[in-house]
């Protein structure tokens, strides 16, 4: 509990552990709500007024108002619960992963077919208490 | 006596699924992943398993953040097709086997695997990808289908050695059982990928590739991977890959690779198939 | 570090809370059962400790047989309690620990054991009632609880040994827990009682005894009775007392029993009741 | 699976297995919605309506609507989801053991009171298979 886990000097990455799973589990279950048609529907027709049978934070709210998808993730939000916000938009896991890395779609998508991010330089923090061996 | 005969290991992308159920499988974009796939259903057809095991992970469909189980087992007749935030897929219901699902929750439990068990389990596309990978489309799955679902969702899953133990178990298990069942049991998700933050996209062609290669040859060594290294080393996605090693762990300890193929990018996904059978072959 | 200080084992009879709540302790019916708890609230009153985690089973209120979890440990900042079909029962909300509950559900599923993880859990008479029999009627309860929910439901519940390895666990990853919470653990349930069928009404006086000796003594070799041993010798819920086996684990090899309790009948129970510390004693 | 479990061979018992779980669960499911004060209003106003709800078998209906407490246990009930009718009705877990051991209320009662049934001459079924060494 009192040193940070290991996994913290992993760059880019939101583990979604108890911290996250406590911060963001109103976030979430809002996601998860979203399975259900009907819902997907009030939310889209009036995301403010659905997003107030929910007790969000403030900057929770903003997020999911703003399409905030790397916001999202640093408020409590685990993925596989806010691409579902992302489908009721019509798009996929792979166009919220180029705006979450901050590219353009065709850049992204380049990226992918030319075999994805490399591990190399992404595997610690550049931060003092890890360098990348890889 | 009944018998697990071999074990296959796959991603279980949704776009793969996608693709299928929209007719995309022959652009140039998808064309060479699904050309891979055309031995791996060959094989399958000509084993004609009477059941399958499909260890799986539930993506927010059948669980939330409510009540989160580490290993659960789907013990009902049937398991619906979940909607996952998009209506559900439209492929053929899951029929499940309850005699033997049953027969494996409570040995499990006895054995000291403290299992969940479900009566009732949508199941999403980590268990459907799967099924369309291996058999296609057609109007029935051609077997009943044993879901076992694992935790990936809430940090911590399962340790690879846990799902290896689960794996060793469930062999005997399904040996005990009366009849004469030939089961194939799947291991799926992984391989590298991320799907959240800036480091979106990462994918370790060598880290999957050692991996297929260590899960012949040495899956206790692979079972010693920690959480971390799959996150940092195969995405903070990769770590759906401990769900192999129940499926390795299923099998007897030497084994053949029958068939394997990897293909990059299925979405922001590495996918890769692995197809192993008992013994040191012919 | 924290530290499990001292446990306690009682029975949970839904009778007991109902007699509380509608003032009927003095009876001469429940008189006899409630003047033997009084010195187990002014031990615990002095021991005063700072958190307790509760071992119970619920009893188809918070679960349903659609999703049956073998262990649940509650992460929850409180816990609501249950409607069983008769309304809630007029007690305070059960504030949770979420700081240490976090710390053993991520710890527990890194040493192998298969929690399921609950961030809402209403809780029915299986907690509330070990809290009212050791704390009385205080407008809230004194210290936080992290309940730990155990199958007893659905045959087959966890093994006793499985429940005693885990209480073993959690000893040593509350010791590994940042500050000096002191923390009483509860194990819940039994003792011998049958609910069901002609053979309701089953007490094995000489059972329980011999349980509650051991408990102190040899628990190792309690931990060999099997789940039919307890159904046939102590009733069907008898095998409630698996239950039991958690609290002991949770404590050092060596312990002293400092009190007991036994009366029949509750209901259709044989009620029991004791507290061991750490250590041989004085 | 295929030699019966030994606890088959206990007397007026009906352990909730594999078995009892696959044959019950709809019965079960039903007691269970009983949690529910809307829910036990409505059965309590017309039970046979309500279990219009449910997918009973015709034994399992007539078992619920005759209150035979033993009957459930026989198709499947799990005597913590049918003690549930028993709440709606004003009884308690002691009224309906002494209905499924069949004796009058005031015997049972008098029979706890003694110290409970005795464990001798009631471990085993008498039958082949099984003799009492109590
Ligand atoms: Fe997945
Ligand atoms: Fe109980």
């Amino acid at each position: 509990m009192s040193t940070p886990p290991d996994y913290e000097s992993i760059p880019g990455t939101y583990v979604y552990d108890a911290r996250r799973g406590r911060q963001g589990y109103q976030l979430n279950m809002f996601c998860m709500s979203l399975n259900k048609p009907e819902n997907r529907a009030r939310f889209k027709a009036d995301p403010a007024a659905y997003l107030d049978g929910f007790s969000l934070s403030a900057e929770q709210r903003r997020t999911v108002l703003e399409r905030d998808w790397l916001g999202m993730l640093r408020v409590g939000g685990n993925i596989y619960y806010t691409i579902k916000i992302a489908f009721c938009d019509g798009l996929t896991f792979q166009d919220v992963a180029g705006m979450m890395s901050g590219v353009p779609k065709d850049v992204y998508a380049k990226m992918m077919l030319a075999g994805g991010r490399s591990p190399d330089g992404n595997r610690f923090k550049p931060a003092p208490g890890g360098t990348d061996h890889g | 006596m009944a018998k697990i005969v071999a074990g296959i290991a796959t991603s279980h992308v949704p776009a793969i699924g996608v693709a299928m159920d929209k007719g995309n499988t022959a652009t140039p974009y998808w064309e060479p992943l699904f050309r891979g796939y055309g031995p791996a259903r060959e094989w399958l057809a000509k084993l004609k398993p009477d059941a399958a095991i499909i260890v799986f992970n539930d993506h927010a469909s059948a669980f939330s953040l409510q009540l989160i189980p580490t290993f659960t087992i789907g013990v009902a007749e049937r398991f619906p097709i979940a909607d996952e935030g998009f209506g559900p897929r439209p492929v053929p219901e899951v029929r499940g086997y309850p005699d033997l699902a049953w027969h494996l929750a409570e040995s499990l439990i006895l054995d000291e695997f403290d299992m969940t068990i479900a009566n009732e389990m949508p199941v999403d596309h980590g268990l459907t990808v799967p099924l369309s990978v291996t058999c296609g489309q057609p109007a029935q799955w051609p077997f009943p289908v044993i879901p076992l679902c694992v935790n990936v969702v809430q940090y911590p899953p399962p340790t690879g050695m846990r799902c290896f133990k689960l794996g060793r178990a469930i062999r005997r298990i399904v040996g005990e059982f009366a009849g004469d069942a030939r089961v194939v049991i799947y291991g799926t998700g992984g391989m590298s990928h991320q799907l959240q933050g800036e480091r979106a996209g990462l994918i370790n062609r060598k880290f999957d590739t050692d991996f297929m290669d260590g899960l012949t040859r040495d899956p206790a060594a692979l079972t010693r991977i920690t959480h971390t290294e799959y996150m940092r080393e195969a995405g903070s996605e990769g770590v759906e890959m401990v769900m192999w090693h129940v499926m390795r762990g299923a099998l007897e300890d030497d084994v053949t690779e029958v068939y394997r193929h990897y293909h990059v990018p299925a979405s922001n996904t590495a996918a890769g198939l692995i197809i192993l059978e008992n013994g040191s072959g012919a």
